[in-house]
C-alpha cells in the first residue's frame, strides 16, 4: 500500500457530560449547530478543504446520530486503501476488548490502522470545536521547523489560561514548558488540542504509555509531556482567527451568538471554505406578512409568523404568530407557540413550547437550556 | 418500489417562458427558491414509489445534465433501476427528432431491459406534491388500455391556448381530445399524464414511428377509436408552467402559508440537488415579510411579497416587491424591484428602479449588471 | 418518522475461533468467499434482491474490514429516516458501557434503533451463512401464519441433527419443541438461525432476559425456549436450497467447493438474484498459453501460466508456470511458484508460496491452511 | 488533485470502426475484455491527479451517459470538481456544432467556473497506462505557450491517414502540423493531448469559434506563427485506435503477458462502470489458452488466443480463435469462430462456422442471432 504524507485522526468520543441533557443520546461532536451544521462538520470541512485524503474517526459515546450524521455527508466518496472517512469504534480482538481509556488510548488502539497508510505525520483533531483551518500550513510549519510535534496554539486572555493547556514557547517557538490547566499560567498560549506528530515518534510514545498503568492515556495530560521530558523538538504553531471549543453550554450558545451580526466574528459564508453538512431536504423557509426577523440566522423549513431577533434558527422551526425570540439557539423542528417569550435560551431539537409561555431572561449570566423533545405547558415561565 | 416505469417527458416549447428558457429547457427553470421545475415530477415518482426513472432528455441539454448528474439527490443513484437519461436519438446528416415519438422509439431498450410492467408518464413542466399511487391502482383495477390524468378547473384566459381538453363519457372512457380548446372544452384539462401498459406502450411507440402522428398527443388521438382510453381525475393541486404569467402566478402563490404547506409538508419531500449553502442572514436593517428565503441570502435591504433563491444579496436601503430573485442576484444599495423576475446572476446597481407590472413582470436576462 | 414494516439485523460481531488464523484480524463475515466476495454479501444481497429497506448490522470483534467492505459495497444509498445499512458497534452511553454479551444482548443494546423505525416485525439473520432467500417469503409465511415469532429450518442428515438447534413442529408447522444441539434429536429440522419476530413481542422478552443475570443471552439458547415455554406462537418455516454455516475450515472449503461442477449445488451466476459485492478494479485475467483451467472460477487480475483445477481463485492471484493447484481456495492476491503443488488448501490472502512448495495432500481428510501473508520458502513441503 | 482542467476530447470520426461505432461514439467501443475506450483517458486523468475532468459529449450520447453516469466509478462524485459532461451547443433550427470548437465555446462557463489554471486536452481514442504530471510539469518548466504531447512511432501503413505528423525544430518548437503526413512526416505522431493555460485555452477558442478554423488541428496550424507551440515526447506505451485493423491490433497485444501487465498493474488502476458479475467459471471440458477472460463468463469450450468480454458463454465443443468475442456473446455447440470480431449479444447457433481474416477480421453486428 503506497504512503500517504499524513493522515488525520479526529477524536471524537467524548461524552461532553458539561453540556447536561444536550449529550444524554448524542455524542458532543453530534450536537446541532449554527443552523445547519453539527459540532464536527467544521473539522470535516476543513480536513476536505485542506484537502486531507484519509480520516480515521474514533467514537465511543452514543455514536448512532454522529455515525449517520457521517454516513449522510458524504463529504468523502469512496473509503479505501487510497484514502477516505473511516469509523473507529472500539472493538474486540481474540485477546479482548477494551473500550478507550483516553485520547491517546483510543489511537494506541488504531496504530492498525495507521500502519495501512503509513503516513510520514499524524494529524490529531478534535470532533468538537469550531474554526477553519487549513491544516496544510500547519504541517508545512512543521516540516520547515523540523519538529517532532507541533501543536497548534491561540492566544487566550490571561485571566482565562488557566482553564487551558499552557505552553511557554522561545523566539523561535520551540516548546520549553507545557503546562495542564496551571494554577499560575506562565504564559497565555492556549494549546487548541491540534497536534501533528511524526508518525514513528508518536508511536513510540503510544506504545510506552500503554505499558504505564498510571497514565490517564491523554494526549495534553500524558503524551506531550513525555515528550518534552524526553527532549524531543515540540514547537508551537500560532493560529491567527476564530476558535472556540464548545464544551459547554454558555461556549455552545456563545459560538452559536458569534454567528451573527454584520461583521459576525465567524463568517459561514466564505465561498472559498464552504462549510459542508447534510442537507436538511426542506424548502426556503416563508417569512409571513406579520414577521420580523432581524441579525438572525434562519434556516430551511422554518415558517416564521413571530419575531425572531439575533437569534439562531435551525430546520423546521415553526415561530407563532405573536411569538418573539432573542439572543436564543432554536435547534431543528421545535415549536414555539403564539405569544411565546424565548430569550437567552438554547431550546433542544423537536422541543414544544406551547402558547404564552415565557423561557429565558435577557441579561442573564445562565443560558436556558430545553432539553430536545421537551413539552412546556401553556403558559408556563422558565426564568 | 412499484411495478412501474416512471417516465418524464421534458419534450416542450423550448421558448415557452421567453429569454427565461433561451438556454435551458422548461425543465430546469428555477422555482420556488431552491429547485427547478423537474424536482416536482422526479419528487412526485419518488414519493409514489417509483424507483425505476427515465428522463427524456431535450435538445438543450447542458443545464439539465449538470442538475440532475447521477440521480443521487434524488436516491435515485441505484444499483438496479435508478435514473436513466434517455437522450434523442442522432443520426448523420440529420436533424434529431423534436418529439417525443421520435426520442422514445430511440430509446425503447430501456422498456425492454426494465423489469416493470407499467409504464407512467408525466410532463416536467408541473408544480405540485404528486402521490400517483391512487392513480395507477384506478388504471389497474379499470381495465382501460390507457389512462389518461386530467384536472378539472376553470382556466385562466391565457391557459386555453396551452390547454387540452378532454370531452370523457358517463363511463370515463375518452370521446374526444381537444387540443386547442374553447373555454367549454377545456374544463377537463389533460395535463400530459398517462398510464399504460408497458407492452402497449412500446407497440404504439413503434407503430406511430412509423405513422403520421406528430406527437403523442396526435398519436393518442388516432388511437380514439381502437382502444379503451379512459381517464382519473386528479384530486390533488398542481400548477402547470407553460407561458410567463402561469410560471410568476405559480411562484407567488407559494407565499400563501396554506400553498406553501400543500406543497412542501403535506407529501413526501421535494427534493433537489444539493449545494453547501450557509443558513440565510438577516442583517440588523433587514425588514422581510411574506416572503420566501432560500440558504445562503444575506438580507440588509427590505423585501416584501419576493422569492430569494440560493445566494442572493440585498443591500442597505434597497427595497424588493413582488419579485422573484434568482440565484447569486444582488441588488445594491437604495435600488427598488418591483414585480421584477431576475434570472440568475444579476447584478443590480445601486440606486436602481426597475418596475414590472403583477400581470406582466419585467424580465432580467440571466447575467445581466445593470 | 413513518413506520416500516419489518427491518433487518444482521449479527455480524462473532469471532469465528474455529476458522484459527483466518480470522486473527477479520470478522468472520469479512472472510473472502467464493471468488469476488465475503461472506457477508450474500446476507446483504438477499437484504437487497428482497428489498429490505433498513438493515442494522452489529459488530463488534475486529471490525475494520467488515466495516470498509460494507462501506465500499455501496449497496444502500444512503442512510436516513427512510432506511440504509446502518453499522452497530458497541458503544458507551452515561451509565457506562459493555460490550454486547451474546446475540439477543446485542439486539437489545439497539432497541432503541429498532424503535426510531417503530417496525411491525423484526428480521434476526447472521453475517456467516451462504445461502439465497427472499425474506419477503418468510415474512408472507409468519403473518399467514400469524405467528409471534418464525424460524427458518432446513432439514439435515438425522447423524448431524445434533450439531444444530432442532425443532419438533407439528403438521400445521406450529414448533413443540426445541432442543439446542440434543445428544438424541427428535427431529432433523435444524436452525437456520434466522428469526422473524413481532417487534412488540421480540422486545417484551429481550427486556426479560436482560434482566436474566443466569441468562447466556443468546436467541437459541434463551430467547426461543423462553418464548416456547411462555406459550407464544412460535411457526416453523421449512427451506429448501442451499444453505452453509461456515463456522469451520471444513465448512469454508466444502462451501467453496460447491460452487464448481457444472451443476453446481450453489449457482452464482442467477441474474434474477444477483450477488453484490466490491469490484476488485483488477483487468479481465490472463491465461497463458500453456495454463489449463478446468472445473474453477478465476477471478479478476489473476494471471495463469500453470494449471488450475476444480479450485476457486481469488482476484490478483500470479499462478507461476508449472504450479499445480487442485481442489484449493486460493484467496486474493496470492503468488504460487513455479512448479508448486496445491492440493486440497486454503491459502490465505496475500500468501507467498515460493517454488517448488508442495502443500496439502488429496483425500485427506483435513484441509491444509496457509494464513494470510505467509511466506513458504522454496521447496517446502507441508502436508 | 493538482491544478489542472482535464478535458477528454470525444469528437472523432463517427464511423472510424465501421459498424461497432454505428450506434455508438468511438469513447464507448468496447476493448481488452471489460473496458471501453474512454476508461482509459479518465483513469488516466485520475492516476495522474488531475480530478476536475470535463468531457465534450458527442452526439451518439446514449452509451456515454449510461457508461459514465455520475463519474463514481471513477471516484469523480465529488461535492467539488468531479465528473461535468459538457454537452454539444443547440441552437433552434441548426444543426448541433460537429466540432469541439464550437462544443467547447458552448461550455466556457465551465473553464470559467474551475478553480484550476491549466488545461489538459486528450482525446478519447487511446489506450494507456497514463502519467501525465511530468509532461504537465515539463510544460510549466518549458515556458511555452502550448505543448503538444507526442510519440515517436513508426507508423503502420493503415496509421498514416489517420495520423497528425509534427515538425518539431531543434529547440522543440513546433515548425509545422501535418494533417495528412507522408511517412516520413508521420515520425513524430500527435495524438490529441495538448497542455496550456485556462486563460490562453478559452482565448483561443472564443477566437476560433468566430474564425475560419474548422478543427482544433487547424486552429493550432493558424496559431503557429504566433505562439510559442512546443513539444513533450510521451515516453509510455500508446494505442490508437482509428480504424478496425488498430481495433483489432491494440487487442491482441494484450494476450502478451508482459503488454497485459504493462497496461493493468504498472500505473494506477483502470476503472471502469461496476456490475455485478460472478467469477469466470471453466468447466471440466474447458479448454482456454493465450486469453482474457473477464467475469461472468461460463466456459465449455476451447479458446485460443481470444479476447472474452463479461459474460460470454462458450458451449461444449465450441472453438474460439483469435477472436474478440464482446460481453453476452454465446457460442452454441461445435460452432467454430476463427478472426472474428462479435458485438454485444450476439448469439452464433451450434455448428456454425464463421472465420475473417487476422489482418482483416470478420465483424458480427450488435445483436445478431446467426
Amino acid at each position: 500500500m503506497g504512503q500517504q504524507e499524513f493522515i488525520a485522526l479526529i477524536l471524537a468520543g467524548g461524552q461532553g457530560s458539561r453540556l447536561s441533557h444536550l449529550t444524554k443520546n448524542l455524542a458532543k461532536p453530534a450536537i446541532p449547530f449554527g443552523g445547519r451544521y453539527r459540532i464536527i462538520d467544521f473539522t470535516l470541512s476543513n480536513c476536505y478543504n485542506s484537502q486531507v485524503a484519509t480520516i480515521g474517526i474514533l467514537t465511543q459515546y452514543q455514536p448512532f446520530e454522529l455515525h449517520s450524521h457521517i454516513a449522510a455527508s458524504r463529504l468523502y466518496e469512496g473509503a479505501n486503501s487510497s484514502g477516505g472517512i473511516f469509523i473507529l469504534p472500539p472493538y474486540t480482538t481474540d485477546a479482548g476488548g477494551d473500550w478507550y481509556k483516553g485520547t491517546a488510548d483510543a489511537v494506541y488502539r488504531n496504530i492498525e490502522f495507521i500502519q495501512r497508510y503509513n503516513p510520514r505525520y499524524v494529524l490529531i483533531l478534535s470532533g468538537d470545536h469550531v474554526y477553519k483551518m487549513d491544516y496544510r500550513t500547519i504541517i508545512a510549519h512543521h516540516k520547515q521547523k523540523k519538529a517532532e510535534a507541533t501543536i497548534a496554539v491561540i492566544e487566550v486572555p490571561w485571566a482565562e489560561a488557566s482553564r487551558f493547556g499552557v505552553m511557554t514557547a522561545d523566539a523561535d517557538l520551540c516548546i520549553r514548558e507545557f503546562a495542564e490547566k496551571p494554577a499560575q499560567p506562565k504564559s497565555n498560549l492556549a494549546s487548541m488540542g491540534i497536534y501533528v506528530f511524526n508518525w514513528p515518534v508518536l508511536k513510540e510514545f503510544l506504545l510506552a504509555d500503554a505499558q504505564d498503568l498510571k497514565s490517564d492515556h491523554d494526549f495534553g495530560k500524558n503524551i506531550i509531556p513525555a515528550m518534552l521530558q524526553a527532549g524531543r523538538e515540540l514547537y508551537a504553531y500560532p493560529f491567527q482567527g476564530y476558535w472556540m471549543d464548545v464544551g459547554t453550554i454558555e461556549s455552545l450558545w456563545q459560538a452559536n451568538m458569534d454567528l451573527l451580526g454584520d461583521n459576525a466574528l465567524f463568517d459561514l459564508s466564505d465561498p472559498l471554505w464552504p462549510i459542508y453538512s447534510v442537507d436538511p431536504a426542506q424548502p426556503p423557509h416563508l417569512v409571513a406578512g406579520r414577521a420580523a426577523t432581524r441579525q438572525s440566522l434562519i434556516c430551511e423549513g422554518c415558517q416564521v409568523y413571530g419575531q425572531v431577533e439575533h437569534s439562531v434558527i435551525f430546520p423546521g422551526v415553526y415561530v407563532a404568530p405573536g411569538a418573539m425570540i432573542k439572543n436564543s439557539v432554536v435547534m431543528p423542528n421545535s415549536l414555539i407557540g403564539a405569544n411565546a417569550k424565548i430569550t437567552g435560551c438554547i431550546i433542544g431539537c423537536g422541543a414544544n413550547i406551547a402558547n404564552d409561555c415565557e423561557i429565558g431572561a435577557d441579561g442573564g449570566e445562565k443560558i436556558t437550556v430545553v432539553g430536545e423533545y421537551a413539552h412546556i405547558a401553556a403558559g408556563a415561565k422558565i426564568i | 418500489m412499484i411495478d412501474v416505469i416512471g417516465i418524464i417527458n421534458l419534450v416542450s416549447n423550448d421558448y415557452a417562458l421567453g429569454e427565461i428558457t433561451q438556454h435551458r429547457p422548461l425543465a430546469t427553470v428555477p422555482f420556488g427558491g431552491r429547485y427547478r421545475l423537474i424536482d416536482f415530477a422526479l419528487s412526485g415518482m419518488i414519493n409514489s414509489g417509483i424507483d425505476n426513472v427515465g428522463v427524456l432528455v431535450p435538445l438543450k441539454q447542458r443545464s439539465l445534465l449538470d442538475h440532475l448528474r447521477s440521480g443521487r439527490d434524488w436516491q435515485l443513484d441505484r444499483k438496479r433501476d435508478g435514473l436513466t437519461l434517455l437522450p434523442p436519438a442522432y443520426e448523420r446528416q440529420k436533424q434529431p427528432s423534436l418529439h417525443e415519438i421520435g426520442n422514445l422509439h430511440a430509446n425503447l431498450a430501456f422498456f425492454q431491459k426494465s423489469r416493470q410492467q407499467w409504464v407512467m408518464m408525466i410532463p416536467g413542466g408541473i408544480v405540485g406534491s404528486f402521490d400517483f399511487k391512487p392513480a395507477i391502482a384506478h388504471h389497474r383495477a379499470s381495465g382501460a388500455d390507457i389512462t389518461l390524468l386530467y384536472s378539472e378547473q376553470e382556466p385562466h384566459e391565457y391557459d386555453c391556448t396551452n390547454h387540452v381538453g378532454l370531452d370523457i363519457a358517463a363511463d370515463g372512457r375518452v370521446q374526444a381530445i381537444y387540443s386547442r380548446p374553447t373555454s367549454a372544452e377545456a374544463r377537463n384539462c389533460f395535463w400530459g399524464a398517462m398510464i399504460c401498459h408497458k407492452d402497449l406502450f412500446t407497440s404504439l411507440i413503434t407503430k406511430h414511428y412509423a405513422g403520421s402522428a406528430e406527437n403523442l398527443l396526435q398519436a393518442l388521438g388516432q388511437e380514439l377509436g381502437n382502444l379503451c382510453i379512459k381517464t382519473y381525475r386528479y384530486p390533488g393541486m398542481l400548477g402547470r408552467i407553460h407561458c410567463l404569467k402561469s410560471y410568476y402566478r405559480q411562484n407567488m402563490l407559494l407565499l400563501n402559508p396554506e400553498t406553501w404547506r400543500q406543497l412542501f409538508l403535506q407529501s413526501g419531500p421535494i427534493r433537489t440537488k444539493v449545494q453547501p449553502e450557509h443558513p440565510a442572514k438577516y442583517a440588523a436593517d433587514a425588514h422581510v415579510a411574506a416572503s420566501i428565503v432560500a440558504g445562503g441570502c444575506i438580507i440588509r435591504g427590505a423585501v416584501d411579497r419576493s422569492i430569494l433563491f440560493s445566494r442572493v444579496f440585498i443591500e442597505q436601503g434597497a427595497r424588493v416587491t413582488g419579485s422573484i430573485l434568482m440565484a447569486n442576484t444582488c441588488v445594491a444599495k437604495n435600488a427598488v424591484l418591483e414585480n421584477v423576475i431576475c434570472d440568475k446572476d444579476v447584478k443590480i446597481s445601486a440606486g436602481r428602479v426597475l418596475c414590472g407590472q403583477p400581470d406582466n413582470p419585467l424580465v432580467i436576462k440571466k447575467g445581466t449588471v445593470m
